[in-house]
Parts: structure tokens; C-alpha cells; sequence
């Protein structure tokens, strides 16, 4: 199953809906919103998407994953819009008859929407500044939007 | 023929538009898209190697060839997770 | 938190537990009662421990795993007695900054459970055999309860 | 001095019981223990190179000394999870 969404993930009812009795192992990867990156807090993020592309390429994926791994049932399903610290912005999770296969099936899955799921995350910073997260892209150069924000980011 | 391009994230802020209607040679490359944009919005310059380019939901090589009614995206790297 | 229960597992309140904006990854991993297993068809699970000592090599292991990676959270529960197709044998649950942490911490949580804490598996097979599961021991010499019975194994 | 020993699993079944009280010379070895062992239970005979002795929650060696007051198991491979 895969699915983008603008509401709250549930993750019980995820593994729920994998659970079978073909299977002995689930294996469930949360993505939650962290507080502090390289020392800077966050107050919140913003996950946009391009829609059609990004559930073509998970699509693409769990099809993968199938054919290499003995899959029972497995669910993707990323957040998009506002998500506040410690909500969860991304469930993956998969049943097979072993747990090896499905530490590797869920450990594949996550790595590679990272790589190839054309979804991006906005930092938004507590000091008031935003960046839109890019791998391989130099931070966006941005002014501060006040002196008294400069001196405080200064001081992290 | 004109192609219309969708832009995301970083790239869609530093164009200042979220799709951009542009004219190419008929046969045109996803590489020569890239030129025709920055060519459009200098500030997509400092970006431009490590925006990428989508014909029709799949990721394009510089050589992917256009087409008129392809549906054709560009951003930079993602994020998501 | 480290756990051995006859009730059944809550996954979800375990994911819940371990969640925090200090972690950005949460890995949770469950063994679940399998059917069919090498080609013969379980009917239910019984698990039995040794409880004090279980409880300690638990504790062992939450520990080592702490020493090893920055674990925001982390949660074991195995569950003992009678379990039916499908249920939760034991829950692994590990909260971290980053994913690869979470994933090679509950894995080794769950891989060094399996061969050090002491908590054993009786098979009850469909066709009314019984066996204790015991890695590295030929499995027991059992005369099959009646002459139906014997035959209708010899078909699996 | 004497010795009580906790069984599990099929090592209990082939005992036939959970706990065994043994006479043990002062100073013995859980080697000496599983002899011992093999002794009073002859159908723990065929299981006995794999069977593992743990003192006071803690794995044994066949080197372990034992002592009279010690919390004494032993039991086959572990199949938890």
C-alpha cells in the first residue's frame, strides 16, 4: 500500500494491516521530526511533493522490494504539509516469513525513497529562518529577517 | 514546440514560479531544458548541475529527448523521509 | 523498558513509548507466530523461560545496546505461554536521531535475544506432534500419538 | 555440598522434573555438574554436549566453579523470539 497524505500517520494501524500469519516478522521505520540538526532547533517542517511522480516511484519501489525480498504485505506512506516536532512524517513497514528479510526489505525501502522519491523537506528554524533541504546543494543564502533574529542564531 | 515545466522546492522560490512554458527545438534534450531555464531565471543559475529533470514521472538523462506533450518537471535533489 | 508478559503485546503503546523530538528514527521489529514452518503447519506456539535470568540478560542487552548506540528510547517485551497464528511473540522498539542507528540497534537487540536470553519454543504441530525448539539439537524422537496420525504426517 | 539445579524445556522433560537437589564434592566445576547430571538422568545422555549451565543468571563455562547457595540452571539452546 502507498499512500501520500496531509493527515496524521498511524502506525498501528500500518502494522495491523501487514500482520499474517504467513509471516514471523514485521519490521516498522518511523520518520519523526527532530528538534535539533548540526545544533540548530527546528520548529517545525514543511514536506511538499510532486504528487503523480513521487507515488509513480514508490510504486516503483515496493515493486522492487517484491521481487527481491519474500514481501507478505508491506505499506508506504509519507506526510506532506506542516508537521510539528516528533510527529511522524513517514511509515514503512513490511511483513515477510523472516526477520532478515524484512530488516532488509524495510532498510531498502527508507533508504532509497531518501534517494529517489521526489518529496523535500523546509527547515523551518526556531530564530525564524526557513531553508528548503537539499543533499549536494550549498545552504540557500538568506538574510536575516531582523537583527535581533542574526544575534540569537549566532549564538547556537 | 513548447514545453511546460513544473518547478519544486528550492527551484520553484528561485524562479518565482511553480511552471514555466518554454520554446525548444523540436527534438530537444532534458540538457539543453536545463540551458533554456537558466537562460530564463538567472537565478537558477548557481543550482543548475544538480537540478534534475523528469519527462513523464521517470528521471531524464541530459540526452532523454523531449516532447511536446510530455509532462516534464525540474527540481533539485529531494528530501523526503 | 524490558518486559516478559503472558498478555498479549501492544505495539502501539510500545511505539508511543519510545517516540520524542529528540529521535528522528524509530525501528520497531515483532516476531509474529508463522504457520508453516520447513513445510509443516504449526497450530500455536508455547513459550517457556527462565524468568530471572531472562529478565537479566534483557537488562544485559538493553544496556550494551545503549553503550553502543545514542538510543533516545528502547523497549523489549517477550511474551510467554500460549501464543495462536498470527499473535506477537516478542516486540522490539528502538528510538534514535538517526535511522541507521535505530535499524542496527534493534537488530542486534533482537539477533542477541534469540541466542542469549533464555526463553524456549515448543512447537504443537497441526498433527498433534509437539516439539521443544532447540538450535544445534536433532529434533526429539517422538512416537506419533496413533497409527492415523503417523500416516497423515508421512504426507506432509 | 549439595547443589539445586532448575531445568527448562526439553531438558526438564527428559528429567522428568524442574529442580534436582545433587551431591557435589566442594569446589566442583559446571562441568562436573552436567556429568553429574548424565548420571542421575541417563535420558540426558544424547543432549548433554549441548546442554548450558548458568549461575547466578549468568552463563557458565565448563572451567565455572560452583558453590552451595549459588541459583544453578541448566537447560538446552535457546529459541526465544
Amino acid at each position: 500500500m502507498i499512500r501520500l497524505t496531509h493527515d496524521p500517520i498511524d502506525p498501528a494501524g500500518l502494522t495491523q494491516l501487514v500482520r499474517s500469519p504467513a509471516a514471523g516478522a514485521v519490521v516498522l521505520f518511523l520518520g519523526t521530526v527532530r528538534e535539533m540538526t548540526a545544533g540548530r532547533q527546528t520548529a517545525f517542517l514543511e514536506y511538499d511533493a510532486y504528487p503523480a511522480m513521487a507515488e509513480a516511484q514508490l510504486a516503483a519501489l515496493d515493486a522492487e522490494a517484491r521481487a527481491r525480498w519474500p514481501i507478505v504485505e508491506a505499506a508506504i506512506v509519507h506526510r506532506l504539509g506542516r508537521l510539528d516536532l516528533g510527529e511522524i512524517s513517514v511509515a514503512v513497514v513490511v511483513s515477510t516469513p523472516h526477520r532478515d528479510q524484512a530488516f532488509d526489505a524495510a532498510r531498502f525501502l527508507i533508504d532509497r525513497l531518501k534517494q529517489v522519491v521526489p518529496i523535500w523537506k523546509k527547515e523551518h528554524f526556531s530564530d525564524g529562518r526557513t531553508e528548503w533541504v537539499h543533499p549536494g546543494l550549498p545552504a540557500e543564502e538568506q538574510p536575516p529577517r531582523s537583527g535581533a533574529d542574526a544575534e540569537r542564531s549566532d549564538t547556537l | 514546440m513548447i514545453v511546460s515545466v513544473q518547478m519544486f522546492a528550492r527551484a520553484r522560490d528561485l524562479a518565482a514560479t511553480d511552471r514555466v512554458q518554454l520554446a525548444l527545438p523540436e527534438g530537444a534534450h532534458a540538457g539543453e531544458l536545463k540551458d533554456a531555464l537558466a537562460e530564463r531565471f538567472p537565478a537558477l543559475r548557481p543550482v543548475l548541475p544538480a537540478l534534475l529533470v523528469a519527462v513523464n514521472g521517470a528521471y531524464a538523462t541530459a540526452e532523454t529527448v523531449l516532447f511536446q506533450d510530455a509532462e516534464i518537471a525540474c527540481f533539485p535533489p529531494v528530501s523526503g523521509g
